[in-house]
């Protein structure tokens, strides 16, 4: 099925909650509101001819410009966005689920954002949701067992944002 | 003069009566273990110094091979906490003591009933001399005959009385029993539960 | 015998004529275990190279790296000793030379020719099976005292598997003794004397599959791959060996070793004849002690060679299942075990007892030695029978 | 006789005996790297296996933030060290995609080669260790044996055994000395022949197939569930596999290419080769199936190679440039997913406009492959452990990049 059709589908049935789309680039995206995620997930599974059965990916994408310097060509708003990147073995087709983020929740330095857990649709999403948490500092509602899986239980922030700053030292090691 | 022989009843009883002390003693499950080994395999010497070879074999195969399970439950007992430590109270010092002390005074008292051992003459003629070849003996008193008695000139002696060859097959019918009921009544039977009540590690680790 | 030859040529005191042999006997036994242990280490690394396609050893002593076990005993003698913190110090350092003890007790009692037996009991298959049942006990030691949950593991199969295979080769062994008639392994071996017809082996097909029950049990029992679950390296890490280093390790090393050599001599004796060659050379030759007491010498002296050579390849199957086959799971260990080889050696025990009352000769007409039956040397017979005293 | 198994959703016995919770690793012989599983065991039942992951972390996708797409080739080859040619493949072709660049038929071609030999040198490692996972040892020098005579080939290329930087975004960094497709040839020829060995010192054998058929089931529904990719996916008999299903790009640089499938579908396997049949006791999806489509997939790949061989030699001209390190990404993300030995290995770049990209993402196949562990373990034996493990054929280098 075209992205297109799926687009129309998802906007008869989620109407405003489906924010837009890009169906020109090389993977076509849907972007849809945080909140609206776990129920536009369980019909992109569910619903017979959309079937989207396999969650290959989800990748938190950091964007704001920490260096004030480069800030003022910095070419996208400051935000945060994860993407799910879906296909139907099924129907083989595709589809990249986008969803923008405020950096942090409220704006509130250090509260992490947070959007509805798709782990129980996808068990992929399991340890990716995970690692998404561990690295990129998005919280999960609803996952069973948000913990960090790849940094020791006791690191400090969240590697693969932007403005991460390195310890000083962890346990005593010097880190840099 | 030294004799070899008396030189090593010496070091096997002492290392019997030791052993069996520390067993005593020792306030670790395992160890005990341990030293009950020593102990009976030092008996299991003696028996080889008086020449019963079968004996002996039998005493390494059954005593001391036995205590393997004895080793193994005393493992498995104190795997949990490492080497744990029995707490022995005054009064399980008195009782140990006072069945220690009947079966002692038993022993003490048959082994001074018997005439035979009361003089040293006799003592060096035990049948041992002609042993070694415990095997056949032991076989044929199963089947009613004694060998050692053919030349005793009650001829309902010599006979022997009935052999053991009923009681010794009963024994063993009855031990089987027991074997089969201990496995019946030990057989883990599975009890399913459904897979989401099973506790998850990942979850709890 | 020398002791009393000693004794009575050059009039040395009886306890140390006494004493002296018993301690000739027990280094040479040492002696034979020891170079066992090295012989087969060597083998062991050179057989794995072949089957793996590669060399093994080359460099140490020359060529074939034939000191390479030299090389490797002083490398663990060098090692540095350690004792895990937690261990049970006492039990942990007791264990490895309960294991070599009971392995090398099992020495006493193998008679390596007719009547070349350091102690010669005439119960000893049953010394035998007996003793070498208590290696096990410096597995469990080793693997609880070292206060590691995988040595733990290990010393749990090991017991587990020891005690369940001790019953199908007990068995198997009672049932060449029962043929044989004695639990004498002298006289077991001198009965299998002649052609190799002769071999109980070949007496009924009973114990012709009797045999290869026993081959696996033995392996079992000694711990050897396929069923070497007790430091199966890829589940246990290395079992109850983990926590062990250097010396100790070796130890515990020469135990296996000796014991693999000391249970295919027994396999040897019970089954291929002994010392007794497929074909009677000695008998061929002459070399009998009814020409010459030299001579007879030297016929047990090649029964001797005839019985390493036994032993040997028994150990050399050995190396070639352990490099080919992958390791059993401890449920189809115990399967084997229980649902096989129990009652497998039970219908065997059955099969040759009813064999040997229908056909007492055998089915194969037994080939009579040739010549004279030759004269058993004088210390042949057990020592007891001889009315002296160890 | 079929060994009665342990019941998977059984965990409670009448017998009430303690639980022991045990680490198997990070330094354990079989858990292929850095891996710490902790065992809740009952004896020698294992009720529940977690893995934990991390130990080989090393921040690649931070550092690919950092330096330009070229750059980062090296850092690919570490991730899944034992096939390091498939790596710079994913990665040089997410950037293509990006920067829409077209390669060469001879560069497609060459790529096909280096990329299916480095499949089966990661094959023969998945087959040698988890032989040595099964108490086997020979089989893994065999397997040794063979995968250095392809590592020859690859330094001839590359001057490089393991860590090979050849592939990179555009094109490829040399063409072939001359000589090397005959010595390729020569190889294969080689290995060929090695195959059935392996067949019948593993695939085959008694004790083998009863330490694996049967253990570890996975179903097709739960591979997809978890995201399994790879022989673990085929091998629950699900056909999936990205040279023929994949995206485009990747599609089509195989789209000259005669092969099938490997997955058991309707109970049989494709009859495009020589093969021992399945075993009674294999059940789709356990372990024997995993290990037998990778084997299956040795033989195949050793097809696709000669394939590959002669179309590179009807090809002309040269080989294509890989693109410069200062050479600016357009603005936009691609994402594109590559059939790796191990599974679908995934690359996300996300370009600014600059040389350097915003943000680089790796999805790793062995990540989720691993993750169906504690599923596919509950209630086995602490001996199907390795056994299991073995059978997903993980690299930590790419679980924890």
């Amino acid at each position: 099925m075209e992205v297109g059709l799926i687009l129309d589908k998802l906007k008869q049935r989620f109407g405003e909650r489906i924010l837009g789309a890009d169906l020109e680039a090389a993977d076509p995206s849907i972007e849809i509101a945080p909140a609206a995620l776990a129920e536009v997930a369980r019909i992109l599974r569910d619903d017979p001819p959309l079937r989207f059965d396999y969650l290959h990916c989800i990748t938190g994408v950091d964007y704001v410009q920490p260096d004030a310097k480069k800030a003022k060509s910095f070419p996208w708003e400051v935000h945060f966005e994860l993407l799910y990147h879906l296909s139907s073995m099924a129907h083989r087709h595709r589809l990249v689920l986008r969803i923008k983020l405020p950096r942090w929740q409220g704006g509130v330095e250090g509260q992490l954002p947070e959007v509805p857990t798709v782990s129980h649709l996808w068990r992929t999403a399991d340890w990716h949701e995970r690692e998404v948490f561990d690295l990129s500092g998005v919280r999960f509602a609803g996952h069973p067992d948000l913990r960090r899986i790849l940094c020791p239980e006791d690191w400090q922030g969240h590697p693969l944002r932007k403005d991460y700053k390195t310890a000083e030292e962890y346990h005593g090691i010097r880190t840099r | 003069m030294i004799n070899w022989h008396t030189c090593f009843f010496l070091l096997f009883a002492t290392i019997t009566c030791a052993f069996a002390v520390a067993v005593v003693v020792s306030a670790n499950v395992v160890r005990m273990a341990v030293c009950l080994i020593a102990s009976l395999a030092a008996v299991s010497g003696l028996y080889f110094l008086a020449v019963a070879d079968f004996v002996a074999a039998m005493q390494l195969m059954i005593y001391v091979g036995g205590t393997l399970v004895l080793l193994v439950f005393g493992v498995m007992l104190t795997a949990r906490g490492p080497f744990v430590s029995m707490k022995i109270t005054p009064a399980n010092w008195l009782m140990a003591g006072l069945a220690g002390g009947a079966l002692l005074i038993l022993l003490l008292c048959a082994a001074t009933s018997v005439d035979a051992w009361k003089t040293a003459a006799v003592a060096a003629s035990a049948p041992a001399a002609e042993g070694g070849h415990t095997v056949a003996p032991i076989g044929m008193a199963l089947l009613g005959i004694r060998v050692d008695a053919l030349e005793q000139a009650n001829p309902a002696l010599r006979g022997g009385i009935a052999g053991y060859l009923l009681p010794f097959e009963i024994v063993s019918v009855h031990l089987l029993v027991v074997l089969v009921g201990a496995a019946h009544l030990a057989r883990a039977r599975r009890r399913r539960r459904p897979a989401e009540a099973v506790p998850d590690a990942s979850r709890s680790a | 015998m020398i002791a009393e030859y000693l004794t009575t040529r050059f009039g040395l005191p009886e306890w140390l004529a006494c004493g002296g042999v018993a301690l000739v006997q027990c280094l040479i036994l040492l002696g034979i275990m020891m170079f066992a242990a090295a012989l087969f280490t060597w083998m062991e690394r050179k057989v794995a190279g072949r089957i793996q396609d590669r060399l093994g050893p080359t460099r140490v002593g020359g060529r074939f790296g034939w000191l390479q076990s030299v090389a490797d005993g002083v490398k663990l003698l060098a090692k540095e000793d350690l004792i895990p913190g937690e261990a049970d110090g006492l039990l942990f350092r007791l264990a490895p030379y309960v294991s070599f003890c009971a392995a090398f007790c099992v020495y006493l009692a193998l008679p390596f020719s007719n009547g070349w037996v350091a102690q010669h009991l005439n119960v000893g298959v049953f010394f035998i099976v007996a003793i070498a049942g208590l290696e096990v006990f410096g597995v469990i030691l080793g693997g609880y005292s070292s206060a590691s949950k995988w040595s733990l593991y290990g010393a749990m199969r090991e017991a587990a598997q020891v005690v369940s295979y001790e019953v199908p080769l007990g068995l198997c062994v009672v049932i060449p003794v029962m043929v044989a008639g004695t639990l004498d392994l002298v006289a077991i071996g001198n009965m299998q004397r002649g052609w190799g017809v002769n071999w109980l082996v070949f007496h009924n097909p009973f114990l012709f599959i009797t045999f290869f029950i026993y081959a696996l049990c033995t392996l079992a029992s000694t711990n050897r791959a396929p069923f070497d679950l007790a430091e199966a390296e890829s589940e246990l890490v290395a079992g109850f060996l983990t926590e062990y280093s250097g010396f100790r390790w070796s130890v515990f090393f020469m135990a296996e070793y000796g014991s693999m050599y000391a249970m295919s001599g027994l396999g040897a004796i019970l089954f291929l004849g002994g010392w007794h060659g497929p074909i009677p050379l000695a008998e061929m030759l002459g070399l009998s002690y009814a020409n010459h007491a030299v001579l007879g010498w030297l016929g047990d002296l090649l029964g001797a060679g005839n019985f390493l050579c036994k032993a040997f390849l028994g150990v050399a199957a050995m190396m070639w299942l352990r490099w080919t086959l992958p390791r059993l799971r401890i449920d189809q260990v115990m399967t084997t075990c229980l649902k096989y080889c129990v009652p497998l050696a039970a219908a065997m025990f059955v099969g040759t007892m009813l064999w040997t009352y229908a056909l007492p000769g055998g089915l194969l007409p037994r080939s009579t030695p040739l010549g004279a039956v030759a004269e058993a040397p004088p210390w042949t017979a057990p020592r007891a029978a001889r009315g002296e005293r160890p | 006789m079929p060994v009665e198994r342990v019941d998977p959703e059984l965990v409670e016995f009448d017998v009430r005996t303690d639980e022991m919770l045990i680490n198997m690793g990070p330094q354990h012989p079989s858990t292929h790297g850095v891996l710490r599983l902790v065992l809740r065991t009952d004896g020698e039942v294992v009720s529940s296996a977690a893995p934990h992951i991390g130990y080989l972390h090393r921040c690649a996708e931070k550092i690919g933030e950092n330096v330009s797409p070229r750059q980062w080739i090296p850092y690919t080859d570490r991730m899944d060290y034992l096939a390091g040619m498939n790596m710079n493949l994913g990665w040089a072709m997410t950037v293509e995609k990006l920067m829409d660049l077209e390669v060469s038929e001879k560069t497609r071609h060459l790529r096909v080669i280096v990329c299916e030999l480095n499949r089966i040198a990661s094959h023969l490692v998945a087959a040698g260790t988890y032989g040595l996972d099964l108490g086997s040892f020979t089989p893994f020098l065999y397997c040794f044996r063979e995968r250095e005579k392809i590592l020859n080939l690859f330094e001839a290329v590359c001057g490089a055994r393991l860590t090979y930087s050849y592939i990179a975004p555009g094109g490829l960094i040399a063409d072939l000395p001359p000589g090397w497709l005959e010595a390729c040839e020569r190889c294969l020829g080689e290995l060929q022949a090695v195959v059935p060995e392996l067949h019948a010192m593993l695939t085959s054998n008694e004790i083998f197939i009863r330490r694996t058929a049967g253990v570890g089931v996975l179903s097709p529904e739960m591979a997809i569930d978890y995201g399994c990719s790879g022989p673990v996916l085929r091998g629950s008999g699900v056909k999936w596999d990205l040279r023929r299903d994949g995206q485009p790009p990747v599609a089509r640089m195989y789209e000259d290419y005669r092969f099938e499938v490997i997955a058991q579908v309707d109970g049989s396997y494709p009859r495009d080769q020589e093969y021992p049949p399945v075993p009674p006791e294999a059940v789709v999806g356990d372990c024997w199936h995993r290990f037998y489509v990778r084997m299956l997939e040795v033989v195949q790949s050793i097809g696709l190679v000669r394939q590959a061989i002669e179309h590179y030699r009807r090809s002309a001209g040269p080989v294509s440039e890989p693109i410069k390190i200062t050479q600016k990404l357009p603005r936009g993300e691609a994402y594109l997913e590559t059939e790796a030995p191990k599974g679908q290995m995934g690359f996300l770049v996300v370009g600014d406009g600059t040389a350097i990209p915003w943000r680089v993402r790796a999805r790793s196949s062995c990540f989720c492959n691993l993750s169906v562990l504690t599923e596919i373990s509950r209630g086995c034996l602490l001996a199907d452990i390795p056994a299991i493990l073995g059978s997903l054929d993980i690299v930590l280098g790419e679980i924890d990049r």
